[in-house]
């Protein structure tokens, strides 16, 4: 059997991987890239998902992680995919805060993430509690992806980087929550995404432009 | 450590960069040659260029000071002088007490500030830009080699290289944890920027406008840009052994004996050989960014390093 | 040995004859300045023997014998004088800056003298010059002595007044006016901060006596309650914090620096604000005995913020002495940093680290004296001979003024720490105190000195690049305009004084090993013998940190360096090169001529990390192309300006200027100048203050 | 990235071993037959196997630049024989000058000439730069560029082809081995 050492290690490298590609989405310009990352970033959270059911025997997790793996690291990127060739805009030109201030500020964000869940990560006393902090500094990337950025794609990526983010949360504090509620959240996020698709082609049909700034002006 | 065996490994490590960081860069071409479908120069071409330059008079523009001749020594004699510290096959190094890591930062910081200087000291507007470039870039790029270096200190728990290597290469625990792989990912990326290659960089660049580093050595000729390309040789094969021997501590000599150096001869050269071609195979693919691009990259990398340093206290 | 009371006296007597007979020289010009610098010097080498006295005495901490005690010289409290490490350490500050500079002066102020050949030239009374150079010095000395609240207080003041009147030394320049009167004004806001501060030290019961002595406050403080602690830590930082030059009270720094003559700005950038951290660390380490982690917090997080800050704007700014100014912003931010460090592990509880990083502080103090003052002179040099202190007109100064230049390149290379000078060790020794954090268990001051590693780590190639451009620009190269071209070199009381610095940022760079000791023993008086481990250990010619963290020998280094030099010339002549040397035009793609127009430029030199910190800047562009022709093709002038926005004086200071102006305009609504409304104003006010006081 | 690597790895090496020289060349001047022959014993030799070149255009109509920014590529790769394009007179030992000298650029050829260090040598490449050319007497031109700068080897042609440029390098190359003797 593992020791609780090396199933720590493994984990902490898997959690440093996943901050990491939440940093790589906001250093890249490429929408493609982008999304791919997002894939990648996934199938690190399912891995994970794996290594906790190892470790734990939480069977569900096996369930969690497949699922995890077809719908965010395989469905979900093939359809922004489409949706990006279709709208035909490959690169997030202008961003409201530059990428390499984001990148700054994303940095800085970890560590308020670390200054705030420190004390939860103190209070629990389960193996994988060091990680809590990377959990919520994802939430808190996803978030800070959707407010700077312009292009609609990379804002339907930003709330799934936070999603990621909390489901990670879930997976590492509590081992997951009830497979039928998280079965339940994937398909919430499923069918969100399909509407988002057709909402994005909509209004780039409507406004020529899938920069959502475009949307600040409430009269039609 | 007697002191016959200090001395011999001093010169040794001397002999090393002299000789070797020429062939590294003759590597280098070769590959990309390959990849480019040439044949490419052959290997000794690096020695032959040196040699030539040696026997070529010096031609110095009227209006500069002593600092543009002064400029090509001191850059030798620094690279000569880090060689002391960085390890290339053992972690035997016989003046690690006098200084770490830090200094040997600090002492390719004083060979760029002066090349900077040497770039300004023509009067040519090219040099000027050079400089401009080279100074920026070193600005941004410093920060990172800070953190990064103090992330691989964290881990290893010293600033003094024969130390880390010793701690590092008695516990691999130590090499996988994220703090270690992140503080790599981010010297990477400075090493790219500091050494001057793609996408950074183009070292093979003709055009003026493009160039960073040549642009600041467009004056320099005869033995003073035999130094000055030689120094710029050594510092690339003393930041990929940095870059190398730091992170993946295989295979350096921790021990006195002959087999252990010869293995860790031969396994510090098969580590080059790899990174020469990973070197290759990115500046075939990848093209130059824009220098206010360049930024980005490093900010991306001073984030990765902040990233290391915290991952160290979260995890 | 000597007595130390003896030496104080005749220190103290130097300098006030010296006053008086630079006085009563008037404007004799030679003896003048003759006069002036010989008594600088002679004060200054006592204030070398009283330091050496101080250092070597082994003198605890606090609490040490009264030096000097002078009743009836003041009318309302005794001056008191004791001699302790701290003050020692200061002492030899003020030494090694003011004997140079004072050296520098006799030649320097010549400058000032109306020559024959120039009728119109105005001359400045040398006189009056020499009278508040004196009370300066004099003043700097005293208060790192004095040890009553009123003394230090007293001055404290005098120390301000003094230098307000050097500032404003060139008083027929509007410029110098503004500048003295913004100086002036923060440094009176500092006062007020320092004073209720004091007032606040002294504890309930004794609030507002200004006879107390520090070792009675040291005693009153320890029962203050920690909340009034508390303000009177922040109101001594601000106050301390103003003199130190952080930000936001830095704004003073940049436009009295340049405006003061050369050897003034030497003195206060090398010395003066030093002092404020001086204050600062008598206040926190001594007086009030160390407090919460926040102050160290606190203190570390301005100090790294005041470091960037200064540095982003040194790099930006093409006025020489201006950009010095800045960066004297950066180095006390890096000092403040180190200080702060050192009280974050002493709350912390880790004296070893405490004392690893009061020394980093307390030797940047030295150096920065030491490369700081050296630059000064050498603008100063540069001024003199040119006239002017604008980058984009000089160049070219190194074939015409070779040893100032390469006085200044020595100080450029220590100022951005670059070995084997003197500024390295410093760097190194902050950089092992920030870098050991990783023994602290506190979580939160992780954050702080990783912040603090962050900042500093910037700033590091940032101030390598802006003193490549402060050298390379200024005196590389063509000159830029006629003056730099007609440059003649510095005269030679200048050279030496400039060049017994440049010795010194060397020595004290290869031989730190012989004064760090004095520094740890200073440091542990205060802060406590090392624990849990050894921070700083000194054998030999190596310095060690942690255990087996790190390892320094800087002698070791420059030796290693001379010895492979040698061998590198040597092993090259040896393989035959070819040693001809063929002088041609500079490489210009063939064009004919090569004119200084076509150099770069300091604005273009910074442009790019303008660029990238834009976000900071926010630089202006402004582009104006005049054509007098029909075709725009033929520019005949061309102006570009890019100026960047100073966000203290802008958004801070500006709107609170303004508010009180626009007060003051409401105010006079009530002023009309007649008697009967005046009388109105009374009564009504009388009638009020009745009907208020009634119950 | 991936489409990348297959094509380097359908395209392999495209360089070509240098063939026998055109006939017609070898005729017109006997002297590239010799050095043709000595070619194999020459790579053997340590020194004077590194030609850095700076290409000066005097004047020309491109038709000569075209062709010798075929010398880098992958067919003629130059690079195998020590020769390389530099982008500074200083750090070059021969001037490659196309084009006939136009009044223009006569001054900035000789300063270039000036600031190239010793040893040197001066190529001339096209019928252009030998004596102007088609363009001979024009009120623009000075004519060859031997009357702004001495002159080692003329490569003629109108353009010359990039093989009869890599020849005539070598040549140069031969000529430099003479100057840089200076020890032997």
């Amino acid at each position: 059997m593992l020791t609780s050492d090396g199933f720590i290690r493994i984990l902490n490298l898997l959690s440093v991987g996943v901050l990491v590609t939440g940093m790589l989405i906001l250093w890249r310009r490429s929408l493609l890239s982008a999304v791919q990352i997002f894939g990648v970033q996934s199938l690190l959270l399912a891995l994970m998902a794996v290594w906790i059911a190892f470790y734990t025997g939480a069977a569900h997790l096996y369930l969690i992680a497949f699922l995890v793996a077809a719908i965010k690291a395989v469905a979900i990127p093939v359809l922004l995919s489409r949706i990006i060739r279709r709208l035909d805009v490959y690169t997030e030109i202008e961003p409201y805060i530059g990428v390499a201030t984001s990148l700054l500020v994303g940095a800085g964000l970890v560590v308020v993430a670390y200054f705030v869940m420190q004390p939860v990560a103190d209070a629990t006393n389960l193996p994988t509690h060091n990680a809590l902090p990377l959990a919520f500094a994802m939430v808190l990337l996803g978030l800070f992806i959707t407010v700077s950025r312009k292009k609609a794609v990379t804002q339907i990526l930003g709330f799934l980087v936070l999603e990621n983010g909390i489901f990670m949360l879930a997976v590492l504090a509590t081992y997951g929550v009830p497979t039928i509620v998280e079965i339940g959240v994937f398909l919430d996020l499923f069918v969100g995404i399909l509407i988002m698709e057709v909402l994005v082609y909509r209004i780039n049909q409507t406004f020529e432009s899938v920069d959502t700034h475009v949307l600040d002006e409430l009269r039609g | 450590m007697d002191y016959v065996a200090k001395f011999l490994i001093a010169v040794v490590q001397l002999l090393i960069v002299l000789g070797a960081s020429p062939v590294l860069v003759s590597l280098i071409r070769r590959l990309k040659a390959r990849l480019q479908g040439r044949l490419g120069p052959p290997w000794f071409q690096p020695y032959y260029d040196l040699a030539k330059y040696f026997q070529k008079e010096s031609v110095v523009s009227e209006t500069a000071s002593w600092i543009f001749n002064f400029t090509p020594y001191l850059q030798f004699v620094c690279m000569l002088l880090i060689a002391l510290f960085v390890p290339f096959y053992t972690a035997m190094l016989p003046l690690d007490a006098t200084g770490g890591i830090i200094v040997i930062m600090y002492f390719f910081l004083l060979s760029t500030f002066f090349l900077a200087l040497s770039g300004l000291d023509t009067g040519s507007a090219f040099g000027g830009m050079g400089s401009s470039r080279e100074m920026t870039i070193a600005a941004l790029a410093e920060p990172t080699i800070i953190l990064a270096v103090f992330s691989i200190s964290l881990v290893a728990n010293s600033t003094n290289i024969s130390t880390i290597i010793l701690r590092l290469g008695s516990d691999y625990g130590l090499l996988f944890n994220p703090t270690h792989l992140l503080a790599f990912a981010a010297f990477v990326i400075v090493t790219i920027a500091e050494t001057g290659r793609l996408p950074v960089d183009n070292p093979t660049t003709h055009l003026e406008l493009t160039m960073i580093h040549e642009a600041m050595i467009l004056e320099y000729s005869g033995r003073h840009l035999a130094l000055v390309e030689w120094s710029a040789w050594m510092k690339l094969f003393l930041f990929l052994s940095l870059l190398t021997n730091l992170f993946f501590p295989w295979g350096v000599a921790t021990s006195l004996d002959l087999l252990s150096f010869v293995a860790g001869l031969v396994i510090f050269a098969v580590k080059l050989t790899l990174a020469a071609g990973a070197i290759a195979f990115m500046e075939t693919i990848l093209a130059k960014v824009r220098i206010f691009r360049v930024p980005e990259l490093l900010a991306g990398s001073f984030a990765i390093a902040l990233l290391a340093i915290i991952s160290f206290y979260v995890l | 040995m000597f007595d130390a009371t003896l030496v104080l006296i005749v220190l103290v007597a130097i300098h006030l004859a010296g006053a008086v007979a630079v006085y009563l020289t008037r404007q004799e010009s030679l003896l003048t300045r003759q006069l002036n610098g010989i008594f600088g010097i002679a004060g200054g080498v006592m204030a070398l023997i009283l330091a050496l006295i101080g250092l070597q005495r082994n003198l605890p901490g606090s609490g040490s014998t009264v030096l000097l005690s002078l009743e009836g010289v003041m009318p309302f409290a005794p001056l008191e004088f004791t001699l302790d490490r701290l003050s020692s350490f200061f002492l030899l500050l003020i030494a090694v800056v003011g004997i140079p500079v004072s050296l520098y002066s006799i030649d320097y102020m010549r400058e000032y003298v109306s020559h024959p050949d120039q009728p119109g030239a105005h001359a400045y009374n040398l006189g009056l010059f020499g009278v508040a150079y004196q009370i300066f010095i004099l003043s700097m000395i005293l208060v790192v002595l004095a040890s009553t609240t009123f003394t230090f207080l007293f001055l404290w003041e005098l120390m301000a007044l003094a230098s307000y009147f050097l500032v404003v030394f060139e008083h027929r320049h509007r410029d110098t006016q503004e500048a003295g009167t913004l100086y002036l004004i923060m440094t009176h806001l500092g006062f007020v901060a320092l004073f209720i501060g004091f007032m606040l030290l002294s504890g309930p019961a004794l609030v507002g006596n200004t006879t107390l002595s520090f070792s009675e406050l040291r005693i009153s403080a320890l029962a203050l309650p920690s909340t009034q602690r508390d303000i009177v830590f922040l109101l001594m930082f601000i106050g301390f914090g103003s003199k130190a030059g952080m930000i936001p009270f830095h704004v003073w720094l940049p436009q009295a620096h340049p405006a003061a003559p050369s050897p003034v700005s030497a003195l206060m950038s090398g010395v003066m604000i030093k002092l404020g951290i001086y204050g600062l660390l008598r206040i926190t380490l001594d007086l009030l005995g160390g407090g919460p982690g926040w102050w160290g917090g606190l203190i570390l997080v301005v100090g790294g913020a005041s470091a960037l800050y200064g540095i982003l704007y040194a790099l930006v700014d093409h006025n020489l002495k201006r950009l010095l100014a800045y960066s004297s912003v950066e180095n006390a931010g890096i000092i403040l940093l180190a200080s702060g460090a050192a009280l974050v592990f002493w709350s912390a509880g880790n004296t070893a680290l405490a004392t690893l990083a009061l020394v980093g502080a307390l030797y940047h103090i030295l150096n920065h004296g030491v490369f700081k003052s050296l630059l000064f002179m050498g603008a100063g040099a540069v001024l003199q001979s040119t006239h002017t202190l604008d980058m984009e007109s000089l160049g070219g100064l190194i074939k015409r003024m070779p040893w100032t230049a390469l006085f200044f390149l020595v100080g450029s290379v220590s100022i951005a720490a670059l070995p084997p000078f003197n500024g390295f060790v410093g760097e190194w020794i902050i950089l092992q105190s920030l870098l050991l954090s990783l023994a602290l268990p506190s979580q939160g001051a992780h954050i702080f000195l990783t912040l603090g590693l962050g900042a500093l780590a910037l700033t590091g190639g940032l101030v390598a690049a802006a003193f490549v451009k402060a050298f390379g620009i200024s005196f590389l190269a063509l000159p830029r305009s006629a003056q730099a071209d007609q440059a003649t070199e510095a005269p030679r009381l200048m050279r030496w004084a400039m060049g017994i610095n440049a010795v010194l940022c060397l020595l004290l760079g290869l031989l730190a090993t012989l004064l760090l000791p004095a520094l740890q023993g200073i440091s542990r008086a205060y802060l406590g013998p090392d624990q849990p481990t050894v921070g700083l250990a000194i054998s030999g010619l190596e310095v060690r940190t942690g255990t087996d963290f790190g390892s320094l020998s800087p002698l070791l280094l420059g030796i290693l360096l001379a010895l492979l030099a040698l061998i590198a010339l040597w092993g090259l002549r040896l393989a035959g090169i070819n040693e001809l040397t063929r002088r041609s035009m500079t490489w210009a793609c063939g064009r004919f001529t090569l004119s200084p127009r076509m150099e770069y430029t300091a604005t273009a030199f910074a442009n790019p990390l303008k660029r990238i910190f834009a976000f900071l800047y926010q630089p202006v562009r402004a582009l104006t192309i005049e054509t007098p022709g029909a075709s725009p093709h033929f520019a005949q002038d061309i102006s570009y300006r890019n100026p960047v926005r100073l966000w203290f004086e802008e958004y801070l200071y500006g709107p609170v200027a303004r508010g009180i102006v626009w007060l003051a305009r409401r105010a006079s609504l009530v002023q009309h100048g007649s008697l009967h409304l005046y009388l109105t104003y009374i009564l009504s006010i009388l009638v009020i203050l009745l009907v208020l006081t009634r119950g | 990235m991936w489409d990348m690597i297959r094509k380097i790895r359908q395209v392999g090496i495209l360089t070509e071993p240098l063939p026998p020289f055109p006939a017609e060349y070898t005729q017109q001047d006997p002297q590239v037959e010799l050095v043709g022959g000595e070619l194999q014993q020459r790579t053997r030799i340590l020194l004077g196997r590194s030609l850095h070149i700076r290409q000066v255009d005097a004047g020309s109509d491109n038709a000569a630049e075209l062709e010798i920014i075929a010398l880098g590529n992958p067919y003629y790769d130059m690079e195998r024989f020590g020769l390389h394009i530099v982008a500074s007179p200083r750090h070059a030992d021969c001037l490659m000058v196309t084009g006939p000298v136009t009044r223009n650029m006569a001054l900035p050829l000789l300063r270039t000439y000036e600031a190239t260090p010793d040893p040197k040598i001066v190529v001339a490449v096209g019928d252009a730069a030998r004596d102007g050319g088609i363009f001979r007497g024009s009120y623009a031109i000075i004519g060859g560029v031997d009357q702004v700068v001495p002159v080692d080897l003329y490569i003629p042609g109108d353009p010359p082809t990039p093989l009869e440029l890599l020849t005539g390098m070598l040549i140069a190359l031969d000529r430099y081995r003479g100057k840089s003797s200076r020890r032997e």
